[in-house]
């Protein structure tokens, strides 16, 4: 397959523009998204090619908007709803819980939602709580709902453009600090990634880390400083959080009876929690020690910089409880 | 059914409407809301019997608003209100029986049962809910105004609420981004003066057809207990919007005869205040005295009219409670909706 | 110490009028809280008492109200804001999340918020999707809150107060269908239960049951089925959920060496998910068999009766679910 | 500082306000907007060198909004903000050391290095911030002056939002509520023009000061590039708003001559434009202007100020510069306040 590279952030661009390509009935909407190309340029261009009608600066009123493309979705539009953060997101919950995400079910399949939701989440760079916060379990605890966090260029390509194919409500979280970094990423209009599915970004034997968006770098460096010291872990990238691909998990530590998950969110009730709930569930037999979990520290994330830094999982993190745990 | 636009509102200019409909037109809407009221009187005395359970919001004394509404939008313009929806489910053409059986949890039921006395919808008689949360139905409809709009059809989305959601920050931010984008949407506040137990004074300051004005969007106050009032001023605001001239606001003046819902007492007014009500301003009562005098319509056809309406009730009740019980099955299905083969 | 029977809901409203008589800077505020006497009555008399001043008909508008509710508390007051159903309360999440359980921190220490919000959570009585939803594990994640779930009238009594008095913001997840149960009431005007501590409701060897809420309930008859049975279980009411009383879980589990979780929501990164993970992570070596979790089924909740019943964890399910463990 | 209530506003009748001023009062106010902008420029270029992170949003342009309000407000009044709080947070008596400690993560920060450029409070000063999301402020306003209410104090909440924020529904559920309780809350929309890159023309429908009508809230708008004019009108809402009639909603007509925040360049309009505003409305070379004219001002004087205002900042930054870095110990507090023994 021809690759180019190209960073995460053109790489959505180009998924949502292939989209809005192939069918007319695909919109953009959100704030600052159309003339202001987009408050982290993840619209570059789209107003120029695709017009004001089909890309839609929205004011900063995150409810209307959101039950405004709730709305055209459920006439059978297919609506991309780009937050300026997942945190001001929380603002329209409402209508992404109670009317997204049941309206087909309390309708009896009468009522479809085919919508994407999108825009950043977790932690930015020194931009204290309001604007810090991952809501990823939230919205993955609902039945009605997918929620994808891709991690590399063509994952969010493949993602987005799955996303909006979907004909289920499909939240996207992305993260500010992964949209300059480059990765290959397949060539034509039909490269999908299936949303459900994760990915074995390392193979390795000794012990498996599980990580979703920038946690998964996370992760990924550990491994390379853990080769050093002779442990070879297998790195799951989830990709999906809701579909969870349980199986890929279960598998991974059936084979290495070992297990950290590195999570971008706070612990209580999150989703590494839910890892290990689903290990103790369907492996609790081949695990020889139990499932550890690294999550942001349990305080609002404050703003200087070495304060924000310390309140983060880092790779040397991973690499001690790993080691933790290996010698046991 | 044809009417003359009439230029300005009136008393007068709205009796004025009434030799506009033919004597078969007026029957035909008299009958509607006849069927309207003994419907829901059936239904508060099933539930009363223990036949549905969770909340039950009647609409009765309401009628015509939904009524009127319905007579002056074309076919093919979407409705979409809250949960206390029974009536803008039947007038868009959902069943009794189908509305029934939701309310009774069978088969037969518009929703298979799972979405019970708030939620019913059928988008093929463009009616879309029927959704719980106070408010969240407004982005809903401005949002179907908007697919319209981007399609290029002729629709306009008929959006009704409460008084007591006129308060709430969604339908702002509604009115903002539907005259910004001039959205082919009626808004229809259905005032009957309370939220739940909050008398209007007490939740809402000023007026609410007032509530566009700052984003120019124009309002009108609409005697909601008078079918021509409803159908002239839904008629005009139509027209204005079909032209592509953005929303309207109308705030519908109505009364609830009955509590909040099947749990509600009512204490909080008084007995006297809704007899008079009944009395003076009734809608059915009201069009049938038109009916009456300037159609010279005898008694015994308003007789027949309520007979003919409680048999249809009846037979309606009959074919619900025959239906079974809802499939569990179903339990697990609509979760998501799956894309097809191919897609 | 002298009893009093009464229902949970009289049991709220003495400790919120309690409170109220201590402390002039407590008001009530929320919709039907005052003429109506409450929409589920929990507020009868209170406006009688004490006055359309301190007991406010707010109009339907969660996001402004909570918002309001949070201002004032800046300011030291110390509101009471009940919310008509945690379902409606998502659309003032924002400013439970944003303002309340942030500005502390984010202000240095300098800005405190001593607010509770009440209302009741999850599942009522055929009221269908939107309005049962159980929100606990969202806000249990956040630091900065507490997340309390009295299941019964004493602890309805005790922990209401025990929120009025603290200085943090205090979420109260009642249950509809709690209101009208009755109980013992311990008399006495400064009778507190401690917010983070739980409860041993039944003492026993063989497995541990951990619920909250109307779960507790659950895990107590199914104690009883259990015992014609032959097993001995323990069971916890965990009453406050955010902070979380770990010992209590793990030093109940060291005896039981079993345990099963049944919670009130959906299980995706719920709060079952949460305790078989602090289980994992501080009495792993204890465990003879994985901890279970029983929750919610993973559907929007339907509205008709007999689907209703079968969305919900039943005694019998947590019965069977004992026997399988116990029995391996 | 005493002024005249004027009975009705026009600009003859600002421009007579100013003779009610003394002169020192009138350079006082000078040297607080110049020294408010040298700061902010400041803030700017440091952000620049890379002292500090973030979003950082500036004031520049805005300074006679903030200023006039101060003057017009009362001691014990309370002041708060969106994220584009430095110059509320300065005027409050919050020092430049502790704003410029915040935004470079020091331990002197007004917020121990927690809150950085958007989060910044000190209620001894009756500053409420700095918060972070757009509109969330308006309902906490409106809680404040609930209770300044309830305790029957003499407090007016000084409410300031953006043009981007007056769409939110929180503010219009904070309108409804505060007409309807008669809150004393004053609600100033600067309108700098531009929600980020949105002009107002894009974002809004209608006019701001017309958002309080509906609720029977009185509205107007502003010159908010005129120290005079903010002043006169914030005094006169004051004056209604203590006298226990309600809230006012102040429309601020004014610009920022800066991005957004310090990552945008502002391609969203002409470099023209922002230099016609500078150069006609400028609201520091405004006040000078009457200060030379009216008050015989001489030139020197105004760079004496200008000199003694870059030399405060430069002191401040100094001050800054010095501290410690925040300390790591305060990661883990001020998350939950704990009770006091004894409470
Ligand atoms: C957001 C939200 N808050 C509260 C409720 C509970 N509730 C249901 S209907 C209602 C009163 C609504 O009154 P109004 O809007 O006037 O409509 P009406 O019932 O009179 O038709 C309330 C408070 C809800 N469903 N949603
Ligand atoms: C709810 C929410 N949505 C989006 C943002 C991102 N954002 C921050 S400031 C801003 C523009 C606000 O413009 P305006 O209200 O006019 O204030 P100004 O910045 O001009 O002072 C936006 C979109 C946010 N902070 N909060
Ligand atoms: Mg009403
Ligand atoms: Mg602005």
């Amino acid at each position: 397959m021809a690759m180019i590279k190209q960073t995460y952030r053109d790489a959505l661009r180009d998924g949502m523009s292939e989209e809005m390509r192939r069918d007319p009935e695909v919109f953009l909407m959100g704030e600052e998204v159309a003339e202001y190309q987009g408050a982290y340029k993840c619209s570059a261009g789209m107003l120029q090619e695709f017009g004001p009608k089909r890309v839609i600066d929205s004011p900063i009123t995150e409810l209307g908007f959101t039950g405004l493309g709730v709305g055209a979705a459920f006439m059978g539009m297919r609506p991309i709803i780009e937050y300026m953060s997942w945190s001001f997101a929380l603002l329209s919950s409402d209508q992404i819980i109670n009317s997204a995400a049941k309206t087909y079910y309390m309708s009896g399949g009468k009522v479809g939602c085919p919508i994407v939701f999108r825009g950043i989440n977790g932690l930015g760079k020194m931009v204290a709580a309001q604007h810090s916060h991952d809501y990823t379990n939230m919205y993955a605890n609902c039945p009605g709902l997918k929620v994808v966090c891709p991690v590399t260029p063509a994952d969010a390509k493949g993602l987005i453009k799955a996303a909006v194919r979907d004909n289920a409500p499909v939240l996207v979280m992305e993260n500010e600090r992964l949209y300059g970094m480059e990765g290959e990423v397949p060539e034509g209009d039909d490269v999908l990634v299936e949303i459900g599915k994760a990915k074995v970004v390392k193979e390795g034997s000794d012990i498996t880390l599980i990580g979703y968006s920038m946690s998964t770098l996370q992760c990924q460096k550990a491994a390379e400083m853990l080769m050093k010291e002779g442990v070879d872990a297998e790195v799951i990238d989830l990709r999906s959080i809701r579909p969870l691909d349980k199986q890929a998990i279960v598998k991974s530590v059936q084979k290495t009876n070992r297990a950290v998950v590195v999570e971008e969110g706070y612990s209580f009730a999150g989703i590494a929690s839910e890892i290990m709930a689903v290990i103790s569930e369907e492996a609790f037999d081949a695990l020889d020690a139990p499932v550890a979990r690294l999550s942001l520290k349990d305080i609002p994330i404050p703003y200087a910089d070495h304060m924000e830094q310390a309140s983060m999982v880092q790779a040397e993190d991973i690499v001690e409880k790993v080691l933790a745990i290996c010698k046991v | 059914m044809a009417v003359k636009s009439a230029a300005k509102k009136n008393i007068s200019l709205v009796k004025s409407l009434h030799n506009h409909f033919t004597q078969d037109d007026l029957l035909q809407q008299y009958e509607t809301m006849m069927t309207l009221r003994r419907f829901q009187e059936k239904v508060g005395s099933l539930y009363q019997q223990g036949y549905m359970g969770g909340f039950c919001h009647l609409y009765i004394g309401q009628e015509a608003v939904v009524t009127g509404a319905k007579a002056a939008s074309k076919e093919g313009d979407d409705f979409i209100t809250t949960y206390r929806c029974h009536a803008h489910a039947a007038i868009s053409g959902i069943s009794m029986e189908e509305i029934l059986g939701e309310l009774m949890g069978r088969s037969t039921g518009i929703s298979k049962g799972k979405g019970g006395s708030m939620h019913m919808f059928d988008p093929e008689k463009h009616f879309w809910g029927g959704h719980g949360i106070v408010g969240g139905n407004v982005p809903l409809a401005t949002g179907m105004a908007f697919a319209a709009k981007y399609r290029e059809e002729d629709r306009v989305t008929l959006c009704f609420f409460g008084d007591g959601a006129a308060d709430s920050g969604a339908m702002f931010e509604s009115f903002n981004m539907a005259a910004l984008w001039k959205l082919p949407v009626l808004y229809i506040i259905e005032n009957n003066h309370f939220s739940m137990g909050t008398a209007k004074e007490r939740h809402a300051a000023g007026e609410f057809y007032k509530r566009g004005e700052p984003f120019g969007i124009p309002g009108q106050k609409v005697d909601g207990m008078d079918f021509f009032a409803v159908y002239e001023a839904v008629s005009e605001a139509c027209e204005h919007i079909r032209a592509g001239k953005g929303p309207i606001l109308l705030e519908m003046d109505t009364y609830r005869y009955k509590g909040h819902s099947m749990s509600d007492p009512a204490k909080y007014r008084k007995r006297e205040d809704v007899d008079t009500i009944k009395k003076q301003r009734d809608p059915i009562q009201r069009l049938s005295q038109v009916l009456a005098e300037e159609y010279k319509v005898k008694e015994d056809v308003f007789k027949e009219v309520d007979k003919k309406a409680k048999q249809r009730v009846a037979e309606a009740v009959e074919v619900a409670l025959d239906a079974p019980k809802a499939d569990m099955a179903e339990l697990y299905t609509d979760i998501i909706q799956e894309n097809k083969e191919g897609e």
